[in-house]
């Protein structure tokens, strides 16, 4: 038994770190997020071609058939540099459904190029009644001619604006449909929302008689379901190891601030209360680390305590990484309160995150039925 | 102990609803295009407005324009004030602050000089007391003041400086004597904002907006005649202003956060998940009932501090608990709320769906600041351990 | 305006102090709890003399007929030294409903005992399910002959052992009845429940087949709601002042105790961490005695928000003498897990006042009814 | 990243459990009249036989009588017993603390003469390390170890004891040289508690148990033979004990953890309030469930400590955050239980309607001390200041 990464996997997050902290530096991120658009179009072929994009994928769409754990590793650097842009849902959100509900064409359709880099996805899931349970949302497909027509609302889409097509889950006959909706489709329409994480956008989505062919359907009923659910428990799972990557770097650069800063003749770190304050920060970032990494592999092996695991590292890291914020802004004084200072960015994600694929209520109510009601 | 108003105070209370009913100002919506510039201007007239009325200055001397009432009448206005949902008046640090200040150190040509026209909004104050250096540690200031003749040469770094864009005075702490201990050495003085070698750069905070800015003097003339209280007795000068800092905050506070209380249950009122209100929620209802309580014993908690302080005449160093208290609660309340909201409490300004025009949003990111500004969390626990319960120094 | 006590009202509470100090030390406390009945009845005499017994009642009664602040000062003193015995249930409990239901015959027959101290009482309310609702009772009363008979269970009985009599709530042709059941009362018998708090006993009464005459119904139906509604405000208003005075004796105890331990060779209350600890209890027991006096002057004025005052005073209460214990032992360290040292004793008091009189969670309920159903 | 376990280690478990599920013997139900040396001697029986079936001191060496298995199988071991509720063996400190130390810093003579014993519970072990005034300054010990010829003669008191009055031997951490730096001139020295001069006093809990004494030492003498590693370097010894106790402690304590948190979901499905059970009342889901991913992530996170421990051999400052996890976690477990169970969750063993004997009503207040012992909480949080996250020394 071993907790800790394998050699190759190793290998992999050393790379991930390398890559992400050239590539992808704070500046860059600030330039990108005060655009319309942080999504950067060569840093995203540059990940491609690492293999990332295909990571989780099957070899014959041109993935890399790796696992959740793999899947973590590099999530987390992501969460460490705070990567702007539509990676995350597209490979983490829409491929994963893709990969769970498509047959064979449909993949070689639009997996294949997200493995390539060359398109981006994402997926419209909750309505304007922000509920993560399949039967609340009402948006529907209903056939029309060789095809489908789709109407209806999405809300908090997350990079919709840069997608080049979106996995939408409609109605259908009473039954959970999901449907490939390209993002030049007549009646579909995108709206800016303007939420705390400048580097990742989330919008509205409307379907207003959206045409979509007969092999837009990827799945319906109980096998739409089941690719749903396990599409969001990778999409929690990389936002998780992204959120423990994000605490990882707050605390490094508490600390280091902590160790220089000076007030009544001393360096702030040497005073218990502030010493306290990182010490909690440190217990919430290892933890919600061990946290995350079971959870990818129980995903991983398929354990029956997935689902429980996935539950459990979204409600402990959601409150983490909000508490990690807050202390390290604490730390940081007047400075950690000035925009020109790095805290509020990882502290925006940690609230974007918080509330984003289930809040730490719905998820806990998730984890309430599984331990109570299931017992 | 009675709670109860005299006639006079029911009176004074009256009447200033009354007329605050007949002149405040319509709201201008969250989110409406308008400078700063634009804003200050507006809450300058409605101070004018105020003053011209007789409203400013409720406890300040008869002589110096104000109404010389006691500091219970000044609660009384605070809290009307607010539950009049009036707009702050312009000179927020010249009347909360400073005016005090003047009032207790300052000679009588230097309240005659200033005090009208704190009170009228003719003239605008900011303050300059954090320093790069010098944050918790306000004794560490390095801003230099050297005596040349009648006159100091001032060349200063300050940050964390409110309204200093607009201000025409500045009341300054720097270092006079460089020899002596820390806390001695330091000299409060009044600087005029248009002197030759001043500069204001804004600071943008982690919320978007700009409330505060640093502040540069580069060989700044000031007269010796400025200095309020002595030469090199300015941190017990300053000290007893940020004593009053705390001492009137919580009127006002009380009334904002009931406000966003209520706006808060009538949220759940009018949400519906899973088919009923979210105020049905047992959950939710717990939470909400919890932070009712919190709010309400800390309005009592700062009556009574009030009360005491108006029979004691000083705010003491026990106050330091009603701003952990506030600026704790309001982080919980606030939190309370993202929660409560989801993912459309995260949407800002200008949003589409943005709750009440993204206050909820704004006013989230607003509270980090509360345990950082007029003294971190950290340091007023130190000044409870030692100064209340008689501690040794632990900084 | 003035918050602080008037100065007979602090003369009432000077003497107080000095009254309970003399005559109440923590040995006694000690010697007391560790018998079968922790109630001192030369101590509860001295109190009568000094009028404390019939402190909130009309004078015809032999009461001094003063005020809830008056009452609140005396309690607060009363929990700083832990005392022990029947004085609370007497009084605070049974006394105030008395004096809220019983026509001018039933109080000289009960009150006037109570003032003078020649008499022990408490009341018998919640069952087996704990609930503070009346509707969920369902002892009953029936008519019988020229009076009552009395069958059902109560719970959680405070100082049953030594009343001589009890408030009983009971149906009565399905309405609340309040009635006098005497301690001697034939099929009346109080068995001992062993909790927390070691200086005031609970117990479990039971009624079968008592029979009472038609002069012990105190009153029923709307006016025994409302009799019962009162007298529990007075007797919540007296547990939280206790609550208050007990919360500031544990904040002395533990400063005391920090500045002459030492550890690292200095005293531990030199340590941020310690103090920071110790500025908790002071902001909680500041704040709880503000929220207590409000209470006391609201019901005495009989403002319209004298219930939301009270219940915020023992939710607030509630969660602050419990902190302030658990920080009063962190504190004092392995000492403070001591039988021997008086932390402990505190801290029981606290954890049984938290759940006596209606659970916190109970009184954010009865909030959540007035401050949000009620808008 | 592979937590499965080998073969070998399924087999392992699977034989254990075997084992166990013959040969645990029924539980004594709380309340029970028993006194503790009644109950001592039953422990002592249990462990007898678990060493007899080859199951004491798995990761110890063959040649002390030990399994000589890895620490996954020691964990494995211990979740087992506690899966299985198996009373715990009689010998905790010898096992736990004692042994491992021993292990690692005894002579071969030593781990002869003193690990066999250990294991079939034919000597009983405590420890003596705290004194009045050195609890969390562990280096503040004063009590004195004279050398005198071939023997020490020491004169000790010590606190915090657990089985001293059944103890055989004590660990015992004495000053040795009262000229050198506080953190030099300890000594780790094996002392027969028979010897002439040691007197065990209990302290009462505020719980109301004695699982704790003094311990006096009045001129004792002990053979320097005794002395574990080296004179003077007992600082080096104790220290490594102490890590041990964090390494190995976590991993019984999820199991019992996640026994009581079960026992309090079923608490809430079968008790009616309002009609309905209380585990529908959303408010008491959301508590629950957040208590379980609680437990959850520590259970995780003890599994990936464990890991590296067993792969690096040494368990490091880091394990710190793990002592504060597990202590406050309880303690919010047991509020929670204290809310939900109401006036019933206060009442103690052998009262009638006490809730699974009174188990929660001690076991609320017992967790007060899981803060303090093994390294306050403060203690832990100065330790990953200073050695985790390199922050100068604040204490």
């Amino acid at each position: 038994m071993r907790f800790e990464l394998s050699e190759t996997q190793q290998l992999l997050q050393k790379t991930a770190r390398q890559f992400l902290t050239n590539e992808c530096p704070m500046a860059e991120v600030r330039k990108r997020m005060e655009t319309d658009n942080p999504h950067d179009a060569a840093l995203h072929k540059k990940m491609a071609e690492q293999g990332w994009t295909g990571m989780i994928f099957p070899e014959e769409y041109g993935g890399m058939a790796l696992g959740m754990v793999e899947l973590a590793a590099t999530f987390e650097q992501m969460g460490r540099v705070l990567l702007p842009g539509a990676f995350f849902s597209t490979v983490a959100l829409a491929g994963s459904i893709l990969d769970a509900a498509g047959n064979p064409e449909q993949k070689a359709k639009w997996l294949t190029p997200i493995c390539e880099g060359t398109a981006l996805a994402t997926a419209a899931l909750i309505e304007e009644s922000p509920e993560w349970e399949t039967a609340t949302w009402s948006a529907t497909a209903k056939a029309s001619g060789s095809g489908y027509v789709l109407d209806g609302k999405k809300m908090f889409v997350t990079d919709a604006a840069t997608a080049d097509f979106i996995v939408a889950a409609v109605k259908l006959s009473g039954e959970l449909a999901l449907v490939v909706v390209p993002a030049n489709a007549p009646g579909l329409s995108v709206r800016a929302l303007r939420s705390y994480d400048l580097t990742r956008r989330v919008s509205e989505v409307s379907f207003q008689g959206v045409n979509v062919g007969a092999d837009h359907l990827l799945a319906k009923g109980a096998a739409a379901e089941a690719a749903l659910h396990h599409g969001l428990n990778v999409a929690v799972l990389a936002l998780t190891a992204e959120m423990a990557g994000g605490m990882a770097r707050a605390l490094e650069i508490t600390t280091e601030y902590a160790k220089t800063r000076k007030q009544f003749d001393t360096v702030i770190g040497k005073f218990q209360a502030v010493q306290h304050l990182c010490a909690d920060m440190y217990l919430w970032t290892e933890s919600s680390r061990a946290a995350v990494y079971y959870a990818a592999y129980a995903l991983d092996k398929r354990l029956p305590e997935a689902d429980a695991a996935i539950s459990v590292a979204k409600v402990y890291a959601g409150d983490s990484y909000r508490e990690v914020g807050n202390r390290g802004i604490q730390v940081h004084g007047g400075m950690g309160f000035t925009w020109e200072n790095d805290m509020h960015l990882f502290y925006r994600r940690a609230k974007a995150s918080e509330s984003a694929l289930g809040e730490t209520a719905y998820h806990r109510e998730r984890l309430a039925r599984l331990v109570i009601d299931a017992v | 102990m009675d709670l109860t108003l005299t006639p006079e105070q029911i009176q004074f209370r009256d009447e200033l609803r009354a007329w605050l009913k007949a002149n405040v100002p319509a709201p201008v919506p969250r989110g409406t295009e308008e400078s700063m510039e634009q804003r200050f201007a507006r809450l300058r007239v409605w101070q004018r407005q105020l003053f011209d009325a007789g409203w400013a200055g409720v406890s300040w001397p008869k002589d110096c324009g104000g109404r010389g009432a006691s500091l219970l009448e000044q609660v009384i206005f605070l809290e009307e004030m607010a539950r009049a949902q009036a707009p702050q008046m312009a000179n927020t640090l010249g009347l909360g602050l400073i005016g005090p200040t003047i009032i207790h150190y300052g000679t009588q040509e230097q309240k005659m000089r200033y005090l009208p026209k704190i009170l009228s909004a003719e003239e605008i104050w900011c303050q300059g007391f954090s320093e790069p250096n010098a944050g918790s540690d306000v004794a560490g200031i390095r801003s230099d003041g050297r005596l040349d003749g009648d006159h100091f040469v001032i060349n200063a770094h300050k940050v964390w400086n409110s309204y200093g864009w607009v201000a025409d005075w500045c009341a300054l702490v720097v270092r006079t004597d460089p020899t002596a201990a820390k806390h001695k050495g330091l000299t409060y003085i009044l600087v005029d904002m248009k002197s030759p070698g001043v500069e204001v750069r804004p600071i943008r905070q982690m919320s978007g907006e700009s409330e505060f800015a640093e502040l540069y003097f580069r060989d700044v003339r000031v007269p010796v005649a400025n200095v309020l209280g002595k030469v090199n007795s300015g941190w017990e000068v300053a000290l007893g202003t940020l004593m009053h800092e705390r001492a009137t905050l919580g009127s006002s506070i009380t009334i904002v956060y009931r406000r966003m209380f209520d706006k808060l249950v009538a949220y759940t009122k009018n949400t519906i998940r899973s088919g009923r209100p979210l105020s049905e929620d047992k959950g939710i209802r717990q939470k909400l009932a919890q932070a009712y309580a919190e709010l309400e014993v800390f309005r009592v908690a700062q009556l009574r501090s009030v009360a005491r302080v108006s029979s004691t005449g000083v705010p003491g160093p026990e106050g330091s608990f009603l701003k952990i208290f506030w600026s704790e609660y309001n982080q919980r309340f606030q939190q309370l709320a993202q929660e409560i909201m989801g993912p459309y409490g995260t949407l800002e300004e200008g949003s589409p769906y943005a709750i009440d025009g993204g206050e909820w949003a704004y006013g989230f990111l607003r509270t980090r600041g509360n345990t950082i500004e007029a003294g971190t969390s950290e340091i007023q626990r130190n000044i409870i351990g030692h100064f209340v319960l008689g501690f040794p120094k632990s900084y």
